[in-house]
């Protein structure tokens, strides 16, 4: 999307790029507005939207009642009544209270109404865990909702996805969910001068490697970049794909990395039974059988509640050991 | 309720009761042809009759504006009908053919239309509200005059959706108009299994919202009623509730063995039903006879026969479009 | 669980066999009691608890008001009391309503209380399409509940599990979801006069094969068996492994029929994308990779909304001819 | 609001006054020093402090009997504390350790004890209200005397679950006390901008709960209610709310920079703080003076030093126990 001369780049953290994004979407359009528990006076609880009421106005930085259904419901509502809503939503575990409008409403109108009804509406939520806030706000559940047709679901992972994705998204004229990751937000990346919007379809090869795949999105990526480099220092070359989009999947770069590696390890927040993981488990099981000589490797959640003792929540949720080791395991067949 | 023989006020112009009376009877005959194209087959799923309510929606639609939008239930043939959608395409949509107003995807429960507003048809009873709070929430944003107007069932009160809604429209000052079709019974629960305050309209005005009841059976009253709430809503006084106390004279659906009545109760009601009420006052006013009305039902008979026939003449949908409308053909 | 005499069979439907199975419950154990939307005056949506409410009375037989969140919460808080609550949600579809109160709370409350505080709760709820009910009352979301640790998701089949799973499911301490397909309830079968409590943790093989195994369940496991018998026309022994439980999955029963068969078809009426139907492919690729010559076959639900016109609705749902196909193709290794 | 010098009422029993007032201070030096550990990191993730509301939980707690289930919500130490959980439990609970009320699974937000039926320690905000149904629903069927105390924010209130949760106990008149503990923010949204009818009884009564309003920050004022509130319940009329007008002294957690506020508005309310007030009175009735004052603090601080040690001291869980109590150990 930038042109090809050499860019200036800048450091920026995820927060800061998410907050430019919206930033730059309310600026440039004005049937954007953002609305959620506590984005405007607070400043939201990441801290994404401060100083957005001051600067937009309490019309399009809207406080809402705690309300979850009634919040992303109006969401849909404006949404098809011409607006561009941004639903924020604190955290996924918050949004099962919105499931059935998300599920039930936002994902059937198009269908239902034989394609006239289209609802492009923006939710974005926090997910994961690893701030030891335990099982009722740690848990990834971005898996259920990839399960959902008429849904496109979103997981920036780099200051460059969640600049530009939020642009994309809002031009898409269907119902899209930005998951990002609450370890992200004060992490750092480099940024292009002139970042803009990207696009919401393929995934990406972040780091080339010929040994093994490390097939992850959101806040795993990191602990993949991290095992990719102790990997590296043994002599193995992993290739790190970060989907970037859940649903749908980009099954082209899925299988290109595996069929170049033949060995992969799928390394999800989400807990193993029925999340992202099998699904690209089944992927690549149906479309590259010949290209293995191993069995994938899950690294997933352990299937538990997330506890809130950190040494606890540290052995539940994956960990770049781990994934060194799952990898360790399809390179060379055994443990 | 009004004795069945008492003439029409002056106030009331004749020529206008008229087309109410009409409105309702067309309602009524459809669903009638309804009922039997679902013993036929023709129609399937679940069927909810609108029998006996068509008062409501009758006096509801006549402030509803073009620019307006209209939210509604399972229970929505009536609405669809007098908002201005095609027979022909309803009745194409509940035989589940391509020319149907969802293209026969919806079909009875989910009745949709752009061009009119008519965003749906929810079968999630409760789910309608928070979107027409958002419709509304874009009108004002957008600084049209348009309302939004969202019917639903006594039985939704109980929903979260419906508390988070009322609270939500009136902290923001949103043009909804809540329209409750007070029928008395949820499937086989009777409000006061449902509710612990049954009077209705205290709960819209513990939100403090301007509520009023009416005689949901009297379209004179559903009209008045509808007329204040556009008024109010659309000059900026934020959202409004109206209780229509109504009944419903045909079972919840074609699966429901009404144990949870009696017959008569709803003979009862039935005597009082809209139509019957009305064409009385309207022949006590010299405005309907034997003729009139024979000429009406004609009318009504033969568009309905040509719905049928229409929608008898519909195309399916190519199985190969199935995968369409999950996601929109045009992207950016 | 039944003695080895031979038993006296009789036919029954499998509604009739619910409704065995509640009044059962209902009249062995005081703390067992019914709730639900239209349970009592209605006879319940689909006219299983028909005659409860003058049986057993107001307290037991509770209609409830159209509140899923509350009446499902109110479930889990009778269950901590010392009552042994049915909750009947009237779909899945209606189910996310309450998703907050079964993800967050009856599924967490365990583990955050470090194991004091158990949730013996059974919920009911119809799933499923196949009568033309559209989006919002055909979906097949068990698969969502079956992603989340501390629930276990059963889905009768059969008139003996159905009449067998509610005791074994309200003897257990935990959470039990039980699925019940719209489709079953007017389908008869043989049920011994004797007729108890199943286990809930073994998947069961209905019919014994060698070429192929269909591994499947709820209302699919019909149209397995039917397909199983077009099969065998052809000279292709399927073998049916009717799974019962969701969660958790019984591992060893998958991979004892692949291993038999080394050819499996899946059929799930969920959507493909993340759906049990993806976990199942992917324990088989993981505990059983070199058993399989050709990838498992998943036949699911088409990834839309369900449509109400019956051709499109047949076309969305998995259907006897796919599953005879898919079988056909892992046979031959070709279609 | 109580002048700070007036005398107590003669009514009251001077020792039991000093008993109140020492809740309400051993909960408030809790606080303080849960602050502390979580700047030093032994205690983490969120914290929400109770400090300036404990008049509300110390009058509640006074009418909670044995066989009472409390149902709390992520602000809720103080709470678990007056309904008799041992302060080491608490303590350790928070540091994370296997000797904490859940094991260090549960953490601040999460505080669980079956022995004194504490039954969270939910953070989801309004999810805590039809668990408390539940319990008074089992409470009534089993013939017990039993009450659930349902302790939430004014947050809550704008949440589905509040609506649904008080029609169902109304409905079915059940024993449940709700307790909303009304600081006037939810995070940083103030009542006004959450509720379109900020006299929140009125929202009760709307269900036709019986309701009051009370001065949260003065500890008799609170005790009455709650009795009040206790004798309806437990007699079987059914459910009963109490709306506690109060106000937290410090951030919502620990990760809140308070920009939705003034520093003045903070100051004025601590002014008038519960234990300041409290204090005040019981110098004025001749009960507390300064050498008793310092017993108490230093009876706390002995009790604090003693569960801060006893954390520390505590062992974390072993990690092979990870998945224990994903499902019950001991299964039929
Ligand atoms: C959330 C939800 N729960 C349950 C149902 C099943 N159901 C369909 S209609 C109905 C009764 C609704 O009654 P009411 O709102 O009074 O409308 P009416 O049918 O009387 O017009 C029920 C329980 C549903 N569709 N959605
Ligand atoms: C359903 C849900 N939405 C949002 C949150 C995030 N959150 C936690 S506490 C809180 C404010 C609650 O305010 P209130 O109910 O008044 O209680 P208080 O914190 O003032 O005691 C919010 C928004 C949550 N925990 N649960
Ligand atoms: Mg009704
Ligand atoms: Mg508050």
């Amino acid at each position: 999307m930038n042109s090809s001369e050499p860019t200036a780049m800048r450091e920026i953290t995820y927060r800061e790029a998410a907050r430019e994004a919206l930033h730059e979407a309310l600026t440039n359009d004005e049937r954007v507005f953002l609305m959620g528990e506590d984005v405007g006076r607070y400043g939201g609880s990441y801290a994404v939207s401060l100083g957005f009421l001051e600067e937009f106005g309490p019309e399009r930085i809207r406080d809402t009642p705690l309300s979850e259904s009634a919040f992303v419901g109006a969401g849909i509502g404006a949404a098809i009544g011409g607006m561009r809503p941004i639903v924020e939503v604190m955290t996924v575990n918050f949004s099962l209270l919105a499931a059935d409008q998300i599920i039930n409403t936002a994902a059937t109108y198009l269908h239902m109404s034989g394609g006239q009804i289209n609802v492009p509406l923006v939710i974005r939520m926090a997910t994961g865990g690893g701030l030891q806030l335990a099982a009722q706000h740690s848990h990834s559940l971005e898996n259920l909702y990839a399960h959902i047709p008429g849904l496109k679901v979103l997981t920036p992972a780099t200051v460059e996805d969640v600049r530009g994705m939020l642009a994309t998204a809002l031009a898409d004229p269907d119902p899209v969910l930005i998951f990002e990751h609450i370890l992200l937000y004060n992490r750092k990346g480099l940024l292009a001068e002139q970042a803009g919007a990207v696009d919401i379809d393929r995934a990406r090869v972040r780091r080339e490697g010929t040994h093994v795949s490390l097939i992850t999105y959101g806040g795993s990526l990191w602990k993949c970049m991290e095992a990719a480099e102790l990997l590296a220092q043994q002599g193995i070359e992993a290739e790190v794909l970060d989907l970037r989009i859940l649903r749908p999947l980009d099954d082209e770069s899925i299988i290109a990395t595996v069929s170049k590696t033949h060995r992969a390890v799928i390394v999800d927040e989400g807990w193993r039974s029925g999340g992202i993981s099998a699904e690209i488990t089944a992927r690549i099981h149906e479309q590259a059988f010949y290209e293995l000589d191993l069995p994938v490797q899950r690294v997933c959640a352990v299937e538990v509640p997330i506890p809130y003792a950190k040494h606890l929540e540290d052995a539940a949720l994956p960990q770049v050991e781990e994934i060194v080791a799952a990898a360790k395991k399809v390179v060379n067949g055994h443990d | 309720m009004i004795t069945a023989a008492e003439p029409l006020p002056d106030t009331v112009d004749g020529e206008h009761a008229l087309v109410l009376f009409t409105q309702m009877l067309r309602v009524r005959r459809f669903e009638e042809k309804s009922a039997e194209m679902y013993s036929k087959g023709n129609i399937r799923g679940f069927l909810h009759l609108y029998i006996g309510e068509e008062a409501v929606g009758t006096g509801i639609m006549q402030s509803v504006a073009p620019q307006d939008a209209v939210v509604a239930t399972y229970r929505e043939h009536g609405h669809a009908l007098l908002r201005g959608i095609p027979m022909n395409a309803v009745m194409a949509e509940m035989f589940g053919k391509q020319e149907g107003c969802s293209r026969g995807r919806g079909g009875s429960m989910h009745l949709f239309d752009k061009a009119t507003r008519f965003i749906g048809g929810n079968a999630i009873v409760g789910g309608g509200l928070p979107v027409a709070v958002g419709y509304a929430l874009a009108a004002k944003m957008r600084g049209t005059d348009a309302v939004a107007w969202c019917i639903f069932g006594e039985g939704a009160m109980a929903e979260g959706e419906f508390h988070e809604s009322l609270n939500l429209a009136e902290l923001w000052q949103l043009p909804v108009v809540f329209c409750c079709e007070n029928n008395f019974y949820a499937m086989g629960t009777a409000l006061d299994r449902s509710e612990s305050e049954t009077r209705l309209v205290e709960k819209a005005r513990s939100y403090r919202l301007d509520a009023e009841v009416v005689d949901g059976m009297d379209v004179l009253a559903t009209e008045a009623a509808a007329r204040r709430a556009a008024d109010s809503a659309r000059s900026g006084n934020g959202p409004y509730f109206i209780e229509f106390q109504t009944y419903r004279f045909k079972a919840h659906s074609m699966f429901d063995a009404e144990r949870y009545r009696s017959k008569e109760e709803v003979h009862e009601h039935e005597l009082h039903g809209p139509l019957r009420t009305f064409a009385a006052r309207l022949s006590a006013s010299g405005l309907l006879d034997d003729d009139k009305r024979a000429t009406l039902e004609a009318e009504i008979a033969a568009e309905i026969e040509a719905a049928v026939a229409f929608a008898e003449a519909g195309t399916p949908e190519p199985v190969d479009d199935l995968t369409r409308f999950v996601y929109s053909e045009v992207q950016p």
